[in-house]
């Protein structure tokens, strides 16, 4: 028997695994050539945690992708979780997290049962709970942006610990727990055994239901936790642009990361690095003050190329 | 003469006839769509129920028609396209960016550019195998970009001079209906004749089922996969020249989240996202529905637009879920 | 001898890691029906996909008819003249049969729009050929895979070929379909077709064909003549093992030991009922003993076995288990009750394709191997190198892909996720369709050896054999319904048909 | 931004300017209109985007307060920046039974589907905010009432200018693409700076569309990329507080980066008091006062002029504190 093949994948396996690392790599160097300040502490720190809420969401995305699914209502979502917020701050910070967070376990309780029970199709069930919850959360706030200065958020989204953005720390714990869930956990065997083969996880006796409900919770869950965080930077809830389209960024995040849409194998560093190009691209437009036609092209060219390297094994 | 027909087996002869039981599959949707519309009548009277109002319902729903239609034979193919809403904007801006030479140019032009970005998306879909999803969003950030471009970044919006032809044709009136729901009609038709009755439909439906299977059995599959995507472009950049000729301009804002509408309408019309089975004649009542209850959502003039918002998701919801319940068609 | 109409010279491919074929040759002349024969994962698929297209050889060459050819697309290779029905069905399931029949060749009219009224017509009276009345309007899904396989076959055959080549056309049909099939070969031979037979049937072999080849390990091993070589011989070549080694008791493994029916039985159902497949079916199964479940294709045995795991919504009938029921009965509750299954579909309903060898054969237990919500690699290895080992399955390591694996390999990845739940029953649905001499053996004994332990088997199977030599008892279904229950000294092959052809009489006939 | 929108205040005191010779009566509109009684009337306003920011939510209020105090019975819509929900929109509420028409065009193009279904039904349009500027006046429309936005810009040029002293490098934070006040604003901004012979020098042009989320993203890579940067022109307010976010995350002071913004809400008006906003130009949203007078203008005969420029505000540090309570 040759020894564990997936546990430990090596150096090679991990960059075979997408275009995303060589992207990354030419678009860094690039910055590092041609863009002024770009190669400095600040700046990087700078990337990261504006990248913070789409990682996060990425991952609860990627998850979900896992399970054959898609899940296009955390930028609604988002918003909601924004709407809430000022709501609840009379309470205090935590109560007010632990509502906005509530709301986004049940908005993906909707999706998931939906999915599961209701036997929708993802992209469907989840387009009609983004309309609906965008809605709600301009109900809630009555549509308008809502200033907090409350200290604590404050501290949430922008202070460090140890010099690392709280928000980025954050990233990285959802990181972990993810790519443990993933590899160790039972949740994250039967998610991708449900998203492989959905008949053949029922006729194991795996509980698909369940997993599938879970699924969608933790991406709403992880989405209004990106709610909170943008809305803490900011210092301000606007329901009505928050997570507005971040839902594409993120499944591209997911796929350009090496994650095929058909379900069963999950990447979640790769997603994280496809998050942080779509970032990077983004820095290069604006420090290089590119005109918006251009940028999209830009990202357009990018997307495909980064995808186009890794083809085939997404097919296979 | 082929090898099996003298082989008239008379050794065991078994029956596997089929229960052929009523299959509600194609008239869920139409079902709810006329529930929808007498209820509207009867709340609503004739502010719904008058002409003029209808009139606009279909003269809305011409151009959903339109891109829907190019998107039912996507997913039927087991694909979805995301650039329509970008590439109706753009065929807009080319239209009126070629009006300056004429009514051909006018069309030409975005048939051209739309044609080839939907070869582009097709070949890099079904030759180089990359997901749908991730190449039409490419395509849908790629000819936003370009509509912007041709637009001088939006500084400059084309116009089309009233006395064109295009102009004329775009806004003309026949049997009381606007010249694009015809448009829309002629096109839905022929579509439907093109997916049910020939080969490139039928094969359309074969790779949509199971991509290896019709591979094995030797139909082109990648020349189909290629194919749907350009249907769908042009489709769509047809109802760009429309959009144009009704606004006499080309705006590179207008489309965002027409995709999403699209694709919702397919799915109401019964066709399954995963490809191989669906129906245009389900896009049509897909279509109506969604603008119908649009209209009668702002018919009530006290929801505010917020509420409008919760209602249409919701609603949304509620129709796919009486439509699969009323279909009952076993997923896999 | 003439000019071979495909002539195969020393072609290989490799797949990451994996070499499937080493220089593999084969000659096939008009008039010929040339088994390829091999244990599971030999090969044979492999060189039938690099013959028609599928796949672009490593390196060798091939000549068809005479001139150098390489097909780049299956369809060149069916337009050539080469049909081919490959392993697995490959056929589309939500589209009707006539569809199926003649997609990519659909009659047209002189508009160019295809004449679906000819279209059904010529499909009906096609299959009404190989005996099959079917509404040719109805989605191929919903008819069995025996019907799907015979479709499969009608239209591999419905086009001028000069070339034909099945693999493992017979797997899912039983007996009478089965000479159905063969007299069809043995019409294709007199008309001056080659054909290339894939089977793991050695019967088949000896019944129709001329010469086999056999693969072993990518390599070919033997090519010669039927006539002359024996049937322990050709075992002992596809195994790569002496023939003393090979002992053999009549036509299947299964071992003598055939425990009476006694006390109360560990599973019982009672009038499953699901309209309109299944009506008041009833089954028993005590501790150690094989209970056998025989019928005609579509006649409800795979209907019963899923009722019986609680995979399908049922109108009525209960399950218990030694006297106990769920208030839930599903997959997850039977087996919480200590009942296994091995599906039918082993594509569909079997195998999780991207997950590990290891990730599937620990599927089922994973609620066992869990602690806190985290799985220990530890015992999990443990299992997959106890049942790897012991089911002699072959992989280049537990990572390995399953979708990478050969179907009798796959099959034995799903036996061993019953197993290491040490169930109290097993309910096998064609346990050995698909798997080679070999295997199936080993399968076979595993049964007995099993039944011997303790457990209770539930066996479904298209050859009537091995119902017969592996069973006690034997349930004979008709329409979804039990028609006679035979035991003991009343199991045989002969009195099984007769039960089946009354029923059939009783029938549509 | 909570608060009671500020009072309407009286419509002539609002009129910066018009122009325009000839007045639109309903016996010139379009081939002639029924004449009515503005009292017992049905008036339909369609809103252009969402109410997200304060402009909209005051103009929104500005008209239904209007409306109220007239008693006039009003139905009102939100296009949600969707061009076609705003076609539909017009086309529902002459469905439901509007008289009179106000329109807050989402662009100044593309509304032709709405308007000539409001020519069918004989339904007079008053235009606010956007102008059609391809359409005529007294026949595709009544009359429009709106700010120039290209004087907006000048004078956001001008107020630059000051603030600056006239030297250093300037980053606009463009509006959302492809629409005129974008367009316009930038214009005016950039033709006024060589009009004056300016040597500020500007560096950056990005989108935040209109955003603050985006204006703060936008920023913060903005003076990351160049530390130059002295001076940022928002295109809206919102924006202006993003980069407000932006510049204290980055530990800056306030007045350390000169911001001009546009627009005049509350939010930017506090932002000159505390130093961080060096001047607002505003864009007045009241529309609903002068609006209601123009359909009466047009019933009673008196009629409606071509173009109405409402009076435009400026908040300085210097009159910010007295001004605070009129922003809206
Ligand atoms: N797509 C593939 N990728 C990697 N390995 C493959 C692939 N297809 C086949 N193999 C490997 O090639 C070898 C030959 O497989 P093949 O399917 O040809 O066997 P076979 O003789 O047809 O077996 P069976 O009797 O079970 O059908 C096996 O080891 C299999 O694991
Ligand atoms: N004669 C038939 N009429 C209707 N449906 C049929 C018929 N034959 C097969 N089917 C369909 O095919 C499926 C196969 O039935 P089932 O699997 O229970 O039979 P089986 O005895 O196991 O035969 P098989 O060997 O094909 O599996 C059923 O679900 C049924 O829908
Ligand atoms: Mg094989
Ligand atoms: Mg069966």
């Amino acid at each position: 028997m040759t020894g564990t093949r997936t546990a430990r994948p090596d150096v090679l396996t991990v960059l075979r695994g997408g275009g995303v690392y060589p992207a990354i790599l030419l678009l860094l160097l690039f910055n590092v050539a041609f863009t002024p300040n770009f190669a400095t502490l600040t700046n990087l720190r700078l990337q990261l945690v504006q990248v913070a809420p789409v990682a996060i969401v990425a991952i609860g995305m990627a998850l979900v992708i896992g399970t054959e699914g898609i899940d296009l209502s955390v930028g609604s979502t988002m918003a909601l979780s924004a709407a809430l917020l000022p709501l609840y701050l009379g309470y205090g910070v935590w109560p007010a997290v632990v509502v906005a967070l509530l709301a986004g376990a049940a908005v993906g309780i909707v999706n998931g049962s939906l999915v599961a029970f209701g036997h929708m199709q993802p992209i469907i069930a989840t387009l009609g709970t983004l309309v609906a919850c965008r809605g709600l959360a301009l109900v809630l706030a009555d549509g308008r942006l809502a200033e907090m200065f409350d200290p604590v958020l404050g501290t949430l989204g922008n202070d460090s610990v140890l010099g690392v953005p709280i928000s980025v720390l954050l990233v990285l714990v959802v990181t972990g727990a993810a790519v443990v869930a993933v590899r160790r956990a039972a949740f994250g065997r039967r998610l991708l055994a449900v998203g492989g083969n959905r008949a053949a996880a029922t006729l194991a006796g795996l509980p698909v239901n369940r997993t599938l409900v879970t699924v969608y919770v933790v991406s709403g869950v992880l989405a209004a936790a990106a709610g909170v965080l943008s809305t803490a930077r900011q210092g301000a809830a606007d329901p009505s642009s928050a997570g507005l389209l971040i839902e594409l960024s993120a499944i591209t995040a997911v796929v350009v990361g090496g994650t095929p849409l058909s379900g069963g194998r999950i990447r979640i560093l790769g997603t994280l690095m496809g998050a942080l190009l779509m970032q990077l691209i983004i820095a290069t437009v604006i420090q290089h003050d590119l005109p918006d036609s251009t940028a999209r092209m830009l990202q357009a060219g990018i997307i495909v190329a980064a995808v186009y390297v890794q083809r085939g094994r997404s097919r296979a | 003469m082929t090898a099996v027909e003298t082989t008239a087996a008379t050794t065991g002869h078994r029956t596997v006839t089929g229960r052929l039981w009523w299959r509600p599959d194609r008239a869920g949707t139409p079902i709810v769509l006329a529930l929808v519309l007498i209820v509207g009548s009867l709340v609503f009277g004739d502010s719904f129920a008058s002409g003029r109002n209808l009139g606009n319902i279909a003269l809305d729903s011409s151009y959903l028609l339109l891109i829907a239609t190019g998107m039912t034979f996507v997913v039927l193919s087991g694909g979805i396209d995301l650039s329509v809403g970008s590439l109706l904007a753009l065929s807009g801006v080319l239209t009126a960016y070629g009006a300056q030479w004429g009514t051909l140019t006018a069309v030409l032009l975005p048939l051209a550019v739309c044609g080839v970005i939907g070869l582009v998306n097709g070949l890099l879909i079904g030759t180089a195998g990359i997901a749908p999803f991730i190449v039409t969003l490419a395509s849908l950030l790629f000819a936003r970009g370009l509509a912007f471009a041709v637009a001088d970044e939006g500084n400059k919006v084309h116009l089309i001079p009233a006395d064109l032809a295009l102009t004329r044709l775009g806004q003309a009136r026949w049997l009381g209906l606007s010249a694009p729901v015809w448009f829309a009609l002629v096109v839905f038709a022929a579509a439907v004749v093109v997916l049910n009755r020939t080969r490139f439909g039928q094969s359309t439906f074969a790779v949509g089922d199971n991509l290896e299977a019709a591979g094995l059995m030797g139909l082109p599959t990648a020349r189909v996969r290629v194919l749907v995507y350009v249907v769908s472009a042009l489709l769509t950049g047809i109802a760009g020249v429309l959009v144009a000729a009704q606004t006499q301009s080309g705006l590179p804002t207008i489309g965002e989240g027409r995709e999403l509408e699209a694709i919702a309408a397919v799915v109401i019309g019964g066709t399954l996202l995963t490809g191989g089975a669906g129906s245009l004649a389900g896009t049509l009542a897909g279509v109506l529905l969604l603008k119908v209850i649009q209209n009668l959502i702002n018919q009530v003039g006290t929801l505010t637009s917020y509420y409008q918002q919760v209602v249409s998701g919701t609603f949304l919801i509620v129709v796919v879920l009486i439509q699969s319940r009323l279909t009952r068609r076993r997923m896999r | 001898m003439s000019i071979p109409a495909l002539d195969v010279r020393t072609v290989s491919k490799h797949f990451a890691g994996v070499r499937a074929l080493t220089d593999v040759s084969l000659e096939l002349f008009p008039g010929e029906v040339h088994a390829l024969v091999g244990e599971n994962g030999a090969g044979k698929s492999t060189l039938i996909k690099v013959i028609t297209g599928v796949y672009r050889p490593d390196d060798g060459e091939m000549h068809y008819l005479g001139e150098p050819a390489a097909f780049a697309h299956p369809r060149d290779a069916q337009t050539a003249g080469v049909s081919t029905i490959y392993q697995e069905i490959n056929l589309v399931p939500m589209r009707s049969v006539a569809a199926n029949l003649y997609l990519g060749r659909e009659p047209v009219n002189r508009f160019g729009l295809i004449d679906f009224r000819r279209m059904h017509r010529e499909a009906g009276e096609l299959l009404a050929g190989y005996g099959i009345t079917v509404d040719v309007r109805r989605r191929l899904g919903e008819l069995g895979l025996g019907v799907q396989q015979m479709i499969a076959v009608a239209r591999a055959l419905s086009t001028e070929a000069r070339v034909v080549i099945m693999d493992e056309p017979t797997s899912s049909l039983e007996p009478r379909e089965v000479d159905l099939l063969l007299d069809v070969v043995a019409l294709l031979r007199r008309r001056q077709i080659a054909v290339l037979y894939v089977t793991h049937k050695l019967d088949e072999v000896f019944r129709i064909c001329d010469r086999v080849t056999v693969l072993r390990d990518g390599r070919v091993a033997h090519t010669g003549p039927v006539t002359g070589t024996s049937r322990l011989r050709l075992v002992a070549t596809m195994l790569g093992r002496d023939i003393d080694q090979i002992r053999r008791h009549g036509a299947t493994t299964f071992g003598d030991h055939r425990p009476a029916a006694t006390g109360t039985p560990v599973l019982r159902a009672e009038g499953l009922t699901r309209r309109p497949l299944l009506d008041g079916v009833s089954v028993e199964v005590h501790a150690g003993e094989v209970v056998g479940l025989a019928g005609l294709l579509g006649s409800g045995r795979t209907e019963t076995a899923k009722a019986v795991f609680g995979a399908d919504r049922l109108d009525e009938g209960a399950v218990t288990v030694d006297g106990g029921s769920a208030r839930r009965w599903n997959p997850a509750a039977a087996i919480r009750s200590g009942i296994g299954m091995v599906p039918e579909d082993r594509k569909a309903e079997g195998i999780v394709g991207d997950l590990s060898v290891r990730d599937n054969i620990v599927l089922a237990a994973l609620p066992r191997l869990t602690t806190a919500g985290f799985l220990s690699r530890r015992r999990e290895d443990a299992i997959v190198d106890t049942f790897v080992r012991r089911l002699r399955i072959k992989i280049t390591g537990p990572g390995q892909r399953v979708r990478e694996l050969s179907g009798g390999n796959q099959q034995k990845v799903l036996l061993a996720r019953m197993l290491c739940l040490h169930p109290r029953v097993l309910i096998l649905d064609e346990p050995t369709r698909g798997i080679d001499v070999g295997a199936k053996a080993e399968i076979q004994a595993l049964i007995s050896e099993l039944a011997t332990l303790g457990l209770g088997v539930l066996l479904i199977s298209s050859e009537l054999e091995e119902v017969v030599e592996g069973a006690g008892r034997v349930l004979v279904l008709r329409d979804g319904a039990l028609v006679a229950v035979l035991h003991d000294d009343e199991v045989s092959e002969a009195r099984i048909m007769r039960e089946i052809a009354q029923a059939s009489e009783g029938g549509t006939a | 931004g909570t608060g009671a929108p500020a009072p309407n205040g009286s419509a002539a005191q609002q009129v910066q300017a018009t122009s325009g010779t000839t007045r639109c009566t309903p016996e010139l509109y379009n081939g002639g209109v029924p004449k009515l009684d503005l009292k017992t009337a049905t008036v339909g306003f369609a809103q252009s985007e969402k109410e997200a920011n304060p402009f909209r939510i005051t103009e929104t209020q500005s008209i239904k307060d209007e409306a109220a105090k007239r008693g006039i019975k009003l139905i009102t819509t939100n296009a949600q920046s969707d061009l076609n929900k705003e076609i539909a929109d017009i086309q529902g509420m002459i469905a439901q039974g509007a008289q009179a028409l106000i329109i807050s065009p989402l662009n100044s193009e593309g509304l032709d589907p709405a308007l000539k279904a409001a020519q069918d039904a004989k339904v007079p349009v008053m235009t606010i905010d956007r102008l059609l500027t391809t359409k005529t006046p007294c026949t595709d429309y009544l009359g429009w009432i709106g700010s120039d936005f290209v004087v907006q810009g000048e004078r956001a040029a001008d107020a630059m200018i000051k603030a600056t002293g006239d030297q250093g490098e300037v980053a606009i934070l463009l509006g959302a693409s492809g629409v005129n006040v974008t367009v316009d604003r930038t214009k005016g901004f950039k033709d006024q700076l060589a009009a004056k012979g300016s040597k500020l020098k500007v560096v950056a042009e990005q989108t935040g569309d209109f955003t603050r989320e985006k204006g703060q993203k936008v920023t913060e890579q903005l003076i990351s990329a160049n530390p130059g940067i002295s001076a940022i022109y928002a295109e809206n307010d919102e924006m202006a507080l993003g980069a407000v976010a932006a510049l204290k995350g980055a530990d800056k002071k306030p007045g350390d980066i000169k911001i001009i913004t546009i627009d005049g809400t509350k939010g930017a008006v506090q932002g000159v008091l505390d130093g961080w906003i060096a001047g607002v130009i505003e864009s007045n949203p009241r529309f609903g006062p002068l609006a209601f007078q123009a359909l009466e203008d047009f019933y009673s005969g008196t009629g409606v002029v071509e173009k109405t420029i409402i009076a435009d505000k400026e908040y300085t540090p210097e009159n910010a504190a007295a001004e605070l309570s009129n922003a809206y």
